[in-house]
This record gives C-alpha cells, sequence and structure tokens, in this order.
C-alpha cells in the first residue's frame, strides 16, 4: 500500500472501507477516495490505453481532464477515474484495450506508428472498391476508435434542473476566487461561490502553503450568510448575458449572475519529450494532490523536473512523503539560489541545473517509468513530476469574450476580457505569488460591486510584476518520436510539423487535419504546446497562431444532466373524461389528447362506420373543443377580420356565420374556419385545432402594426365545443330545455343563436363538417360536462352516438371538404381548391390579395379535384400517391379514404389544371408502382346538391 | 439564455418571446408594380447592423419593437410600438 | 332548467379533464383553486368602469386590494378579479357589470380558460425554483409582484399569496401541470 | 494493409503531399474569382480546372480554409426531398459522393449508412409518404417503414408506445449517409491547386467595381482584381457579399447550432432524425455522436453557442435513447447559415452578366458540395444555366416557382 498516514489524505475516511474491483480485480479504498487514487494507493498506475497505439496510460494530471484516466463504469462510459468517487461494489473497468489491459493485442500498433503518418487516413482505405470503405475499412476503424462502451441498458437517472440568481458568482475557491466572494459578499452583494473540488480552497487545499491562510478565509467566509458556497460544482460554460449553467452532481443550476468573477487558476503544462506518457510521469501538482487530497505516495524513487518554484515545492512535498528524491533537474540556467533550493539541498537533494529530462524509458510493455535520461546520463527512477509551468484556464474568459494572447516579454499566455460584467482573478490574470492572487480576487470584487453600483474604495492596481521572463522549455522533435503534445489523440511533435508542411498552417486546419485538441481535455494540455511547434514550423510569432477558440462545454458534461426531466405537454379537452368512460381509443393529436373512435381497437373498424352510419341515418355528437376559438371585440372588429380574412365581414349581418379563409401575404391557404358575427362589435371565430396558436399570435402582429380599435381574445381552453350532427340533429336539440328556436326558418343553415341549452349558455352555430343538418354548441368549458350529458341523455331515443376523428374524416372527405394542412400545402391558392366563391372580390385589401391576382396571372398549373375508384377496385392509391401526366408527377393524393355511404374509395387530388374537369380521367401511381385511373369529381361525392345540410 | 428586456414585463429569458423579424415596409399593394411586389414579399432585412423588430412577449402577449444588432446580437433598446407611430 | 343552474366541472373533479391525477402534498403541496369566483374585463373601457366602481386599479403587474378581492392588473386593459373568500362581493361586481352599459369592457373568460393553482410548503421555494426561471426571492419580488411568465415550461401568471404562489395558467393543461410539479417536487423533496 | 500504408512505413521521411500551397502573391486579374474558400467554391475550382480547362482561377477566403460552414456543418448526406427539382439535383449530388475518393484521391470517408427519420404524428406520416412517392419516382432509394420496420433498422429506439411522442414509422433513405466534411474541401483544394487554380486564404473582399451589368474587378484587403467571371459561395456571407454587388438576395442568416459528445466505441449505424423533436444524432468514424437540431428561432450572425440550444438537443436525444443520459457531451459550436424562404438554394445568374451565385445553402448546403461545384463549374464554362440549375434561379420568387422544401429539411438539413 502506498498510503501515508494523517494528516495527508484530506479527502479520505480511513474508518471507512470501500471494496471496488477494476479490471476484475478486487480493490479496496477509502471513502473519500477516487477511483484512481484508489487504484494508485494498491499499486496499479495504469489506467488505460492510449487512443491510437494503444500505450499504457496513467495518472497525468489528477484533474480528470485526459482521456489518460477515462474508465468504463457499467452504466457510464469515459468516466473520469481521477474525479469519480469509488463506491461499495462499484465495477470498473479499463477502455481502449483489445484483450486486457496488461495485454492488449493492439499494443503491436504503437510499432507500427510509421506507417501511420498524420492524416494517413485520408490517404488510403479508399479501394480496392469504390464501397471499400463503407463495407470494409470503416467498419474496422468504427471498432478502433471510440473509447468508452455505451450501455444500452442503462436504468433510468433523475436529473433535475433549477434556477439560481445573484448579484456575484464567483468561479474558483482558491485563494483568488475566495478573496473575492468574500470582498463582494462584505460588501453585501449577494454571493455565490462555485468549485468543482469537493472542498474549498483550491491550491491551498494540496500545494506546500501555509494552512492559516486557507483556515482565516474559511472562517470569514462562514460568517456571510449573503455568500452561498456550493463545492462539487462546476461552471461548466458562459453563455450571452451572464448565464451559466453549474453543475453538481445530477443538478443543473442555471444561473444568472449580475457580475462574473471568473478566477479558474491555471492549467499546469507537461513537458513534451521522448515517452513523456508514461505510467509515472505526472505533473507536479498531480502528485501534491495525490499526497495531500488521498494521501497516496506517488512513487518510491522521484525525479523532479522543476522550472519554478512549484517545482522544488513538490520536491519538499515528496520528501515529506516519504518518496528519495534522487534528483531536482531544473533546465534554467544557473543564477542566485532562492530558499526553496537552499531548503532541499539541506535535506540532501542533488539538484542539477541547465539542464532537462531528454527523454525517459519505461519498464517491459511501458508499463511504467523505468528511468530517465538527463543531461546525458540515465537515472533510474519511479516518478517523474513534471514542474515546467502553467497556462491559464483560458475557457471561459474565453466563452465569455477573453481574446488570448501571447506575452513574448515574460513568454506568458495571456487574456484579455472586454469591458464588462465579466472580471478575471488570480492565475488566470496571470498572478504568481498567493498575496497578488488574493489581492487580485478583491480588485475584481471591487470592479464587479461598482458596476453593480456599489461606492467601493479603489484598491491600487497591482504592483509591476517582475519583467524577468519565464524559462520556457523548447520543444524539438524527438527523431524517435513518442513525444507526446496530445496525450488524448496519441500526437507526436512530428505530426504537428508534417501538418504544416501539408499547407495546413493555420491553427484551426491543423486541429481540424490532425485533430489536435479535439480529444477529451479539449487541449487542456496540448494548446499551448501546438501553438509553440506551429508557430516555430510557420515560422510565425505565437501570438499570431493563437489557440483554437473555446467552446463550450468547459468539461464534458453529461446529456442526462442537460436534457433533465422534462414531462411532455398534453391538453385535454373538458370532456376527457367522458370520452374514457366511454371507451373511446385516445389518441394524441398535437398536445391535445381526442377520440379516434369509441370500442376496442378489436373492432376499430366497424365501430368507425357504425360512427358514420349513425351521422348519415341519425344523430352524432362530436366533441370539437381542441378547436381554435377566438373572440374579436371592439368598432373596428369587421374591418380587421375583412383584412385578415378574404370573405367580407364588416357586412356580414348580426346573427350569421360566414366560413373564413386565411391566406398568407404569399397568397398561399394557411388557415380556415368560421366567423359567426355575435354583435356588430363582436365576432366569434374558429381556427384550426393545429394552426390557433399561430393564427392567434398573427392576429395580434398585424393588430399591432395596424392598431384598429380591436381586441382580441383566444377563448380555445374557456369553451368547449360539441357537434351534433345528422338528419335528427333538431329533435335531439328540440327535446332539450332552450330559449332557443331550432326550427330551420328561424335557425337557418350559416346563422348562430346564443341562448341557453339545458341550462347551460350556448353559443351556436348552424355549420357542419359532415355535411348532414348540424348545430355547433360551443359554451364555458366548466359547464361541457353537463351540455354532453344533456345532449347524450336527449339523443339516446334517436340512437345518438358520440363519433371520433376517424369516422369525422370520412364524413368530410365524402363532402369534398378540405383540412388546411392536409389537403393544402404551402404555395395552395385559393384557386387551387376551387375557392373562388371564398374571395372578396369587392374588398380593396385583404392579407394575400395582391399575391393570388398576380399568382393568378403567372398562371395556375394544378387544381385539388374529387377522384372516385370502382367499388371492389383492387388497388387502391394510398394518401400521398403520385398524379402522373406523361409520366411526370403533377400532383399528389392528398386524401382518400373509404366511403361507407357510397361503398368505395373515394379521395381528393391535385391533378393538373387541364384534367380539372368532371369526367377527366387521371393516372395515379400505387405506392406499388402500379398506374391506376380514375375519373374527377368536381362536386361533394355525397349529396351533391349539399341539400342534407341545409334540410 | 439571453435576456431581453419587455417594455411591460421587465427583463426576461429569451424564450419568454417569439420574434417577428424586422419591421417591414407596406407599400400600397394597388401601386406597386409585380416585379416589385414579389421582391417586396420575399426580401428580409439582413444587414449587418441594427434592425427594428418586432417582438411578441408570449405570456402577456404584449407586441413591441427592438432595436438589435444582428452581429453582436445586442439589445440597444426596447420600446412600445406606440413610440415609432408617434416618431417614425 | 334556467340559466346557470347545470352543475360546473373542473379539472380535478371527478368527471373533470384531470379526473384521477393526484394533487402533490408533503414538503410541497399543490392545491386547486379553479372553482373559486374570479371575473376578468378586457379591452376598452375596462379600467375606468372598474375605476368607477370605486376599485382601485394598481399599476400594471401589480396586485391591489378591495373589499377582500385582489385586483390583477395584467395590462392597461385587462384586469383580473380574485375573490377567493369573497364570492358575494365578486357576485355584485358581476351583476353590476352585466347590467351596465357599454363602455364597460368585456369579459375574458378567465374563470373558464385559466386554471388557479396554488403551490405552497415547505419546500416551496426550491420548488419555485425549479418551475420558474425568474427571481421569485421576496427581496426582489414583492408580494404585491405579478410575473406573466413561464412557470413548470408553459405561460402563466403568477404572484405570492399569503401560502405560497398562486399560479393561473391555461387549464386545458392542468393535468400536465399538476405533474410536472409533482416531478420537480420528488426532485426537491 | 494498403499499399499506400506500406509505402509510408517504409519511406524515410514524411511523404509530404503539400494539399494546400501557401497563399501566393495576387495576380492583378484571374478570368474566374471565386469568392469563398469553403466546400462549394473549392469544388467549382477543381471542376472549373479539371473538366473545363480554366486554369486562371483564384479562390478567396477571408479567413482560413474551409473554416466556415464546410467545417461546422453536420455533413448529412441525402436526396429524400420532396420537390422533384429539389430530388434530381441531391440525386446526382449523393452520386457524385459516392466515387468522390476516387475523384479527388483523397479519402472522404463517404458513409453511406442511411437515414432513418422519425415520425411521431400522422401529419408527419403524411410527408414522409409523399417524399417516399416521389423519391421512388425519381429512382432514390426511398420508403416508409412501419414501427415494425423502425425498430429493425434501430433497435435501441425509444418506441414510446402509447405515449404522446411514439414513432409511427420512419422515412427510410438507404441512400443517406455522411462524410468527413473537411476532407472534401481539402480534397478538392489539393486537387484544384494541382492544375493551377490559386487559393487565397485570409483575403477578404471588400467590394466590387460594378460598371453597367458586369463585375470589372474585386476589391480585397490585399489589392484588387480583375475578373472576368465571379463566383459568390461565401455561405453565411452570401447576402452581405452580394449586397455589395448591390444584389440583394431573399436570404436572413440564423445561427445552426450542433454539439459532440465524447468518442464511444459503434452503437448507431444509421442517421437517426426526429421531425417533432427536432433533433437528429450520427454516429461519426471517430465515435463520437454528433447531435443536431432545428436553427435559432431568430435572425444573427453569429457563431456563438446557447444553453438553451444544448438543453433541447439533449432532451431530443435522451428521448430517443434514454440510455444516452451517462453519456458525455465535449463540445458545442454553431455556423450561419443563410435560409431562403423556400428552403432551397439560389443558383446561377445574378442581374450582374458576369455575376454568378451559388448562395442560399441554409441548413443543407454540405451534401451539394460536389453537384454544385460541377454544374456551376459547367455554368461559368459555358455561360448558361444548365437544366437541372433552373428550377433554383434567383427569379423564382418574382414568379412564385418555389422548391418548397421545408417539410423536408426541418430537423435533417
Amino acid at each position: 500500500m502506498n498510503r501515508l498516514p494523517a494528516p495527508f489524505g484530506s479527502r479520505i475516511a480511513r474508518s471507512r472501507r470501500i471494496r471496488f474491483s477494476f479490471e476484475g480485480k478486487p480493490f479496496e479504498g477509502y471513502e473519500g477516495d477516487s477511483i484512481a487514487s484508489a487504484l494508485a494507493a494498491s499499486g496499479q498506475w495504469v489506467l488505460s490505453r492510449s487512443f491510437k497505439y494503444h500505450r499504457p496510460r496513467g495518472i497525468l494530471s489528477m484533474t480528470g481532464a485526459d482521456a489518460n484516466a477515462l474508465v468504463q463504469l457499467p452504466s457510464e462510459p469515459n468516466a473520469a477515474a481521477e474525479r469519480t468517487p469509488i463506491s461499495e461494489g462499484l465495477r470498473v473497468s479499463a477502455q481502449n484495450i483489445n484483450g486486457s489491459l496488461e495485454r492488449d493485442r493492439d499494443a503491436i500498433m504503437d510499432r507500427f506508428g510509421r506507417f501511420m503518418p498524420v492524416g494517413f487516413y485520408y490517404r488510403t482505405f479508399m479501394g480496392p472498391r469504390r464501397d471499400s470503405w463503407l463495407k470494409f475499412w470503416e467498419p474496422i476503424i468504427r471498432r478502433k476508435a471510440g473509447l468508452g462502451v455505451v450501455d444500452t441498458k442503462a436504468p433510468h437517472r433523475h436529473f433535475d434542473k433549477t434556477h439560481l440568481h445573484c448579484d456575484v458568482l464567483v468561479v474558483g475557491a482558491g485563494p483568488a476566487g475566495l478573496s473575492a466572494a468574500i470582498a463582494a459578499a462584505e460588501a453585501g452583494a449577494d454571493v455565490v461561490l462555485c468549485d468543482e473540488n469537493p472542498e474549498i480552497g483550491g491550491a491551498l487545499s494540496y500545494g506546500r502553503y501555509d494552512p492559516s491562510v486557507l483556515s482565516g478565509l474559511s472562517s470569514r467566509l462562514e460568517a456571510l450568510p449573503n455568500l452561498r458556497v456550493l463545492t462539487g460544482t462546476v461552471c461548466n460554460g458562459w453563455y450571452e448575458d451572464n448565464w451559466l449553467p453549474l453543475i453538481g452532481g445530477d443538478r443543473l443550476h442555471r444561473t444568472r449572475a449580475r457580475e462574473v468573477i471568473l478566477a479558474t487558476g491555471a492549467i499546469e503544462q507537461p513537458a513534451v519529450f521522448r515517452n513523456n506518457d508514461l505510467p509515472g510521469i505526472m505533473l507536479g501538482s498531480a502528485a501534491q494532490r495525490l499526497i495531500r487530497h488521498y494521501g497516496v505516495r506517488p512513487g518510491d524513487s522521484a525525479v523532479v523536473l522543476a522550472a519554478h518554484d512549484d517545482g522544488c515545492r513538490t520536491a519538499l512535498d515528496l520528501l515529506d512523503a516519504g518518496v528519495s528524491v534522487v534528483e531536482l533537474v531544473d533546465p534554467r540556467p544557473a543564477g542566485e539560489a532562492g530558499p526553496l533550493e537552499a531548503e532541499l539541498r539541506g535535506k540532501g537533494v542533488a539538484i542539477r541545473k541547465g539542464v532537462t529530462v531528454e527523454t525517459a524509458e519505461g519498464t517491459a510493455g511501458n508499463r511504467h517509468l523505468a528511468r530517465v535520461r538527463v543531461g546525458g546520463s540515465w537515472i533510474a527512477c519511479d516518478l517523474l513530476t513534471v514542474s515546467i509551468g502553467s497556462a491559464p484556464a483560458w475557457q471561459l474568459p474565453c466563452q465569455a469574450g477573453g481574446k488570448v494572447g501571447y506575452d513574448a516579454a515574460t513568454q506568458m499566455m495571456t487574456i484579455t476580457l472586454p469591458q464588462g460584467p465579466v472580471h478575471l482573478a488570480g492565475a488566470v490574470a496571470a498572478t504568481d505569488e498567493l498575496e497578488d492572487a488574493i489581492a487580485s480576487g478583491r480588485r475584481a470584487a471591487a470592479a464587479a460591486l461598482s458596476q453593480l453600483g456599489h461606492a467601493v474604495a479603489v484598491e491600487p492596481p497591482a504592483t509591476p510584476k517582475s519583467a524577468r521572463p519565464r524559462y520556457v522549455q523548447p520543444i524539438v522533435a524527438d527523431p524517435k518520436g513518442r513525444d507526446f503534445v496530445d496525450f488524448d489523440e496519441d500526437l507526436q511533435v512530428k505530426d504537428l510539423q508534417n501538418a504544416t508542411k501539408d499547407g495546413y498552417r493555420e491553427i484551426e486546419l491543423v486541429k481540424r487535419f490532425t485533430t489536435v485538441g479535439m480529444g477529451p481535455s479539449q487541449g487542456r494540455h496540448s494548446a499551448l504546446a501546438t501553438a509553440r511547434i506551429v508557430a516555430e514550423a510557420t515560422g510565425r510569432t505565437i501570438g499570431d497562431i493563437g489557440i483554437t477558440t473555446a467552446r463550450p462545454p468547459v468539461g464534458p458534461e453529461t446529456l442526462g444532466v442537460l436534457a433533465g426531466h422534462h414531462e411532455t405537454l398534453e391538453r385535454r379537452t373538458a370532456l376527457q373524461a367522458r370520452h374514457v368512460a366511454l371507451n373511446a381509443a385516445m389518441k394524441p393529436v398535437g398536445a391535445w389528447w381526442r377520440p379516434y373512435y369509441y370500442g376496442d381497437s378489436s373492432s376499430a373498424d366497424e365501430a368507425v362506420r357504425e360512427e358514420i352510419l349513425a351521422v348519415r341515418e341519425g344523430v352524432g355528437l362530436l366533441d370539437v373543443s381542441t378547436l381554435g376559438k377566438l373572440e374579436i371585440r371592439g368598432p373596428d372588429a369587421g374591418e380587421f377580420l375583412d383584412r385578415l380574412y378574404t370573405m367580407a365581414h364588416a357586412n356580414q349581418p348580426v346573427g350569421r356565420v360566414r366560413y373564413c379563409l386565411m391566406l398568407n401575404e404569399m397568397g398561399s391557404v394557411i388557415d380556415d374556419g368560421v366567423a359567426y358575427r355575435m354583435a356588430q362589435d363582436q365576432f366569434y371565430v374558429t381556427a384550426t385545432t393545429g394552426a390557433v396558436a399561430r393564427v392567434y399570435a398573427d392576429m395580434l402582429f398585424w393588430n399591432a402594426e395596424w392598431r384598429l380599435k380591436v381586441d382580441v381574445l383566444n377563448l380555445t381552453g374557456a369553451f368547449s365545443g360539441l357537434n351534433v350532427t345528422g338528419p335528427k340533429a333538431r329533435r335531439v336539440l328540440e327535446a332539450l330545455e332552450s330559449d332557443i328556436d331550432f326550427s330551420r326558418d328561424a335557425f337557418p343553415y350559416l346563422s348562430g343563436h346564443d341562448g341557453t341549452v339545458a341550462g347551460v349558455p350556448v353559443r351556436v352555430m348552424r355549420i357542419g363538417f359532415t355535411g348532414e343538418l348540424s348545430y355547433e354548441l360551443h359554451c364555458p368549458s366548466s359547464l361541457a360536462p353537463a351540455l354532453w350529458d344533456a345532449v347524450m341523455a336527449a339523443g339516446k331515443p334517436h340512437g345518438l352516438r358520440p363519433y371520433g376523428l376517424e369516422a369525422s374524416r370520412v364524413l368530410r372527405l365524402e363532402k369534398g371538404h378540405i383540412l388546411i394542412g392536409q389537403d393544402t400545402d404551402a404555395i395552395t391558392t385559393p384557386d387551387e381548391l376551387g375557392f373562388g366563391w371564398a374571395v372578396s372580390k369587392k374588398k380593396p385589401f385583404f392579407v394575400g390579395k395582391r399575391s393570388i391576382e398576380m399568382r393568378a396571372r403567372l398562371g395556375q398549373t394544378r387544381k385539388l379535384v374529387g377522384l372516385q375508384f370502382p367499388a371492389g377496385a383492387r388497388n387502391i392509391p394510398g394518401e400521398s400517391c403520385l398524379v402522373l401526366r406523361n409520366g411526370a408527377p403533377v400532383g399528389q393524393i392528398t386524401s382518400v379514404g373509404y366511403s361507407p355511404s357510397l361503398e368505395r374509395h373515394i379521395a381528393l387530388a391535385y391533378v393538373h389544371v387541364d384534367n380539372q374537369w368532371e369526367g377527366s380521367r387521371v393516372t395515379v401511381k400505387c405506392r406499388n408502382g402500379e398506374l391506376v385511373e380514375a375519373p374527377v369529381i368536381t362536386h361533394a361525392f355525397f349529396d351533391p346538391t349539399n341539400a342534407r345540410q341545409e334540410i | 439564455m439571453k435576456l431581453l428586456t419587455c417594455p411591460m414585463n421587465g427583463p426576461r429569458n429569451i424564450d419568454e418571446f417569439q420574434s417577428f423579424g424586422p419591421v417591414r415596409a407596406r407599400p400600397d399593394p394597388n401601386a406597386t408594380a409585380d416585379g416589385d411586389w414579389s421582391r417586396h414579399l420575399f426580401r428580409a432585412e439582413n444587414r449587418k447592423g441594427i434592425v427594428v423588430e418586432w417582438w411578441r412577449h408570449v405570456p402577456s402577449n404584449y407586441f413591441f419593437l427592438a432595436e438589435r444588432d444582428l452581429v453582436s446580437n445586442e439589445i440597444i433598446r426596447t420600446f412600445d410600438a406606440s413610440e415609432l407611430r408617434d416618431h417614425p | 332548467m334556467a340559466a346557470g343552474t347545470a352543475t360546473r366541472i373542473h379539472p380535478f373533479m371527478p368527471g373533470g379533464a384531470a379526473d384521477g391525477t393526484r394533487l402533490v402534498s408533503g414538503a410541497v403541496v399543490l392545491s386547486d383553486l379553479t372553482g373559486k369566483p374570479r371575473f376578468g374585463l378586457k379591452g376598452g373601457g375596462s379600467a375606468d368602469w372598474l375605476a368607477a366602481q370605486g376599485i382601485p386599479l394598481p399599476a400594471v403587474n401589480r396586485i391591489g386590494e378591495h373589499r377582500a378581492m385582489r385586483v390583477l392588473r395584467l395590462g392597461n386593459e385587462d384586469i383580473l378579479l380574485l375573490a377567493e373568500d369573497a364570492a358575494e362581493t365578486l357576485a355584485d361586481v358581476k351583476a353590476i357589470w352585466q347590467a351596465a352599459p357599454a363602455p364597460k369592457g368585456y369579459s375574458s373568460w378567465r374563470e373558464e380558460g385559466w386554471a388557479w393553482m396554488r403551490l405552497s410548503g415547505p419546500r416551496l421555494a426550491e420548488a419555485m425554483c425549479s418551475l420558474c426561471a425568474l427571481d421569485l426571492r421576496s427581496q426582489k419580488f414583492g408580494a404585491d409582484y405579478i410575473a406573466q411568465t413561464r412557470v413548470g415550461h408553459i405561460e402563466a401568471v403568477t404572484f405570492r399569496s399569503p401560502a405560497g404562489f398562486d399560479i393561473l395558467f391555461d387549464i386545458t393543461a392542468s393535468a400536465y401541470f399538476a405533474r410536472a410539479v409533482a416531478a420537480v417536487a420528488g426532485h426537491t423533496a | 494493409m494498403p499499399l499506400r500504408l506500406l509505402k509510408y512505413g517504409l519511406s524515410r521521411d514524411y511523404p509530404v503531399s503539400g494539399d494546400i500551397p501557401a497563399t501566393p502573391d495576387l495576380k492583378p486579374a484571374y478570368d474566374v474569382v471565386i469568392i469563398g474558400g469553403g466546400g462549394h467554391g473549392l469544388s467549382c475550382a477543381h471542376h472549373l480546372a479539371k473538366y473545363h480547362g480554366i486554369k486562371s482561377v483564384a479562390v478567396l477566403e477571408k479567413a482560413y480554409l474551409a473554416g466556415g460552414n464546410t467545417a461546422r456543418n453536420t455533413t448529412t448526406i441525402r436526396s429524400n426531398y420532396i420537390t422533384p427539382e429539389g430530388i434530381a439535383f441531391y440525386k446526382e449530388g449523393v452520386e457524385l459522393f459516392e466515387r468522390l475518393s476516387q475523384e479527388l484521391d483523397f479519402n472522404v470517408m463517404f458513409s453511406q449508412r442511411g437515414q432513418l427519420t422519425l415520425a411521431h404524428t400522422e401529419a408527419t406520416m403524411r410527408s414522409f409518404h409523399m417524399r417516399a412517392e416521389i423519391g421512388k419516382h425519381m429512382g432514390t432509394r426511398t420508403e416508409v417503414v412501419d414501427q415494425k420496420g423502425v425498430e429493425e433498422l434501430c433497435p435501441l429506439l425509444n418506441m414510446d408506445y402509447g405515449g404522446p411522442l411514439e414513432i409511427l414509422g420512419g422515412l427510410w433513405h438507404a441512400d443517406g449517409g455522411t462524410a468527413r466534411h473537411d476532407a472534401v474541401a481539402w480534397g478538392y483544394a489539393a486537387q484544384a491547386s494541382r492544375r493551377g487554380v490559386e487559393i487565397h486564404q485570409r483575403t477578404e473582399v471588400q467590394g466590387f467595381e460594378v460598371v453597367g451589368d458586369r463585375v470589372q474587378a474585386v476589391k480585397t484587403n490585399r489589392g484588387r482584381v480583375a475578373c472576368g467571371q465571379v463566383l459568390i459561395a461565401t455561405g453565411g456571407m452570401n447576402y452581405d457579399v452580394a449586397l455589395m454587388a448591390g444584389v440583394e438576395l431573399p436570404i436572413r442568416c440564423y445561427p445552426l447550432q450542433a454539439m459532440v459528445t465524447q468518442p464511444l466505441k459503434p452503437w448507431l449505424d444509421t442517421l437517426v432524425s426526429s421531425v417533432s423533436l427536432h433533433t437528429y444524432l450520427v454516429q461519426s468514424s471517430r465515435g463520437e455522436v454528433v447531435i443536431g437540431g432545428g436553427s435559432d428561432p431568430y435572425q444573427l450572425y453569429s457563431t456563438r453557442s446557447t444553453l438553451d440550444m444544448k438543453e433541447h438537443l439533449a432532451e431530443g436525444a435522451v428521448h430517443l435513447f434514454p440510455f444516452l443520459q451517462g453519456v458525455r457531451l465535449l463540445r458545442q459550436w454553431a455556423g450561419i447559415t443563410d435560409m431562403t424562404p423556400d428552403y432551397s438554394p439560389i443558383m446561377g445568374a445574378s442581374p450582374l452578366t458576369n455575376l454568378w451565385l451559388d448562395c442560399g445553402w441554409g441548413t443543407w448546403g454540405f451534401k451539394a458540395t460536389p453537384v454544385a461545384g460541377k454544374r456551376i463549374a459547367q455554368t461559368i464554362a459555358e455561360g448558361r444555366v444548365p437544366d437541372i440549375l433552373k428550377p433554383f434561379a434567383l427569379e423564382r420568387f418574382e414568379t412564385f416557382r418555389l422548391l418548397n422544401e421545408m417539410g423536408a429539411t426541418a430537423a435533417s438539413h
């Protein structure tokens, strides 16, 4: 066991042992351990195999960013072993292996690297046949690509979303973030501080710092009720207007902050040399995290590569953890020795300056680091910590509009944000020392507070940093390669150089051609090195090259947390329970549930037929509550409808009902309905179920433009509609107590009355889709069940049947009535429907008027007509079957169905305009390709004179 | 989520709103030649720059106007339609 | 039978459209006030008529009070009277309005078009945070504020009531809304 | 092992192909100036050089090669449209893709694994039947499948039987597929430049010298270039560039967003898209699942991403494949699409006699990269619009001869 005693291991609870397995072998760890730390504690350093060459890989950063340490959980591919806590019985396996992690058959790929130069797949796998890629090569590559395996039987997990509002959001609870959050909260702002780690402190929690710094900040923080701390919560993106997703576990906090302070720290960068990917080579901060967070000794015998003070601190930490530090290698030229160096020397650590790690070698199969070569000589070791510099965590700042630059004087990557509600603090703003970071937090808080309108004391600007350039380790391609720039994608220095030779010289092209930065770590550990290599190879500056666009998310996030839980919207008419009680087959139509027919599915066809016959011979009842119902009020109501619809409404008498047809500005038919003029200044207008939302919005829009004295109210939910239809409809209504005279003379076709039926206030219109005597009763929805019951009871002696949508569709087809959206498309004109009668010739204006006149001049090409198929015909074309003329499609069947009244199939179809006449025969191509002929019918199939609806 | 400030309801997430596009000229249909009319129908204000457009706050069904930069997405101001009418 | 004597059925009543949908209770409580009296006026003349009755009108998106009724100003000429415990007062107003000559606005049928529900319980704040994107904390959203916004992904009007938040929304979505709230309660509890 | 790999392995040095030559100096004049170094412009350049012997061609790209919508689209290739004119054109596009790797000697990884579009409503089923009938008539492989057929093609789908989003059936398009978008552009660039075409990166067009009904020269940040013929093929910038020449196109720009998961072992063979959920998914040869949907709801010239679109797409993806809850998203991005009123492109002549248009590609342009390049090259070389392009003329908006593809475009592109 590589475990260290307390106080090392701040995250683990040694009293709680947890057993889990990795690659089928049992392991044990403590509560609080991550998968990677528990495995490391047990000496298991190899966590995965690399993407292309299948090289053993292990801990690099302990931040969970890299593909190196992604593992497979039973229901979760690509889980970050460095961040995912272990749990009892958890089964963990390695990814991207062929065979076992120890013995990966694909490890041979490492030998064949030279057969696979960068972008090789663009230049081969094309033959021998044209489909060889699809049939042969791609399946192989697809199997080799990909990392984890998705569990298609994964159990459902609950995710949820909530909203969070604050004055100031501080991202990152390191010293700068803590200081900023405290300063903002102490000034009275409402502050949220989030950090992806389970504890606050950032580097203070694992670095070599005086513990009193963290405890001091921590106690100030706890005293602030207006400062909410969300640990274990990652801020995974920045979006317009400071809208930020904070993800904590299975919860997404959609957060709106007035001001944002990004204290996201810096990302320590790996060094590039041959075999720099061996398990046992890790960033200095990774070693520190293992020691302080998990109490894991990262090795026995270490070489420390240190180009700045943090390397020295790492070395001291390693000594404290009982690791033998063989040598500290400082590539900087010899200069004055600082106190840390003196301390190290005092502890007997050999320090070599002006040299660097040139290459590394592994144990058999490269399973672990065995030795490194420094200044030409080999040093045996099982741990190499790398502390050669870092890059500011640019992801969030860049999403917030920040620009990345490169300061040639200090050799540092810089970030500049435009003036606005986002501020930087700490290492991301290039502060170096602890005191600077804390001061920079205070300054960011002051800037945010002043934007919020707080009066704040202006803190003096940061003392200019020493202009001493940082040491930058040169990147030289190793002649034998395996000097990895991008661990995720197995890319070496020469791969990037070669891409530039092929002309991929812009950074985005380099990225696309080589895939650098496209893996799980999204360039965290490769972007800076890539910029350097491309700059060098193309003779430009690093600033000119830049880095690729930082897109959200900052780190990988599950689709589950983004999706959350979402009930599907459903709408029900007030009569839903009545339908269900009558055993209706309910189906969704848009968001609505509607009865299709009443009865068991086993006898659906029979039920539909009986419902149709009931309407044709007796009386039926249809719930039409889903129809749009709009009330137009005001002195200009008639004028308003005149402009919106094709018919004349301003002169429509009170008490009359008129068809209304709506066009768009292009002159295409977009909706229809009826308008019942209830009073001089009041119309009750119906719209089709699917279109009402748009029609209502359009009405409001036109009214906003026209500014007529009109109000539009959407009563779709407030009112319900019942259509009583059939030859016996009048008898049913007359059997009900009412103040309305339903007689033919008092209540003729296309008129309306309001009154009371069975104690229910109603608006009744004599209209009908079925072609039968019909009364459409509209009433306040809370009374619809009562009205339904009354009609059902009154209808019983007359054989009244409720009928559903299926019967309704056939009934209307028998009458040749169109359904908007089914029998019309985006370019249908009234002329194509033969609806000239519905278009006023007198009105000076209505929406679409100018366009249909122009389109009429340009010439009509098609017409919607009826088609009738012989009784007993063998092959009936389905909906959408093509109408051909000289072999070319000129139209299609829009509706087709079997008419029990006519005992044959009938259809509506677009035909060539020359075939629009009665008796013209057209050719239709059936689904099976067979051509059939059918005669054109230009009138209603059933009751051609439309006598029945007017009885 | 972008914020849009409704003159009646205040700043709201933009998913509470429906865009009705840039304010369009309304040429007299009866005094416009066919070619000009069809160009009017299908043309769309799409210049890189600031447009004045109609928006609907859906929960309150309030229509208003916004000046928005089509490149930066910055909303310069929002105002009631009466302002445009009174000071065209 | 005379007008208005038929039995009214609201969604969560037996035989109602949402019959069988459970209203969540416990840490988050959803209760149905759809049957409670209310009356909406809309259109030109509404505000003047109400003012003439001595009903003080608040600013748009604010709530006023009149004889135990809450007066919600949803727009210049869009006003809703809620009479949870003032049925008689409201009945009087309605009767006077019915008899009055125009201009007096017209009925907006809110009592039929909108469900009226109340969210309360110890986890009310968390539940509202999940259901609504607005900052509804008391320091930002006062007792007399109205938000016309989205709650549970549908258009709604919400405001504080002494017991919690009242929510008005499309009555045909009642069953959906109850399910959406129950789902949220399941997460917050 | 393919021979070429062996060649690589046995050569001492990296075998430099030099796909994209460094940007040369601008000459004072070219026979053809192509504005826009994306897939379409490069394809046109290739066809001009290879098939029409026109080699005095300059492709002007304001940024880096193929960095606009060529780089951002999600690579759907299909011909299951709804208008006969559209199908005829896109069908030729699919056929060109079938032999594109050989044409370019560059593996564009055309992966014809089929596209399955899902219907959750009867109206959608009806439109599928329409597309299938026309598609079959025009000779494409497009058919309606029932619920059983959907389950056979994609057994992992959540059918939501009895639910509000029950999958009622699908439109199966065996010709559908994907290709590597960058490779298509690079392949064309490499071929074109080998035949003498000049590719000018970081060369931005700033205006036109128009004399009478001709473009005399193109003004760029690197100087003036006289031109015989000019083509505008600038994707999201088409409106803007055409306006510089005084041509106002019926185009509005909207962002289109997409996102991609971490790489996974293969589990999804076909392209799957849902009309009602405005979501589509496809697994790339790298193993990433690419997820996309509809355009943003309002006009904008910006490639910013939004959280709301990401949440919406995740919802759709998780609804269709509930087991994706635990799969992680890696990256999201956006492109600027130039949408036309009828969801069909505008190709061919402009009001200026030597200015040609390859515009209005909205969300559906990638699949047409080879065919648009080929046919527009033919147009420029012959000085007349071939029949297959005629329906796509700008004039169609004046004569109401729209090619309405909205229903066949919404969630599939």
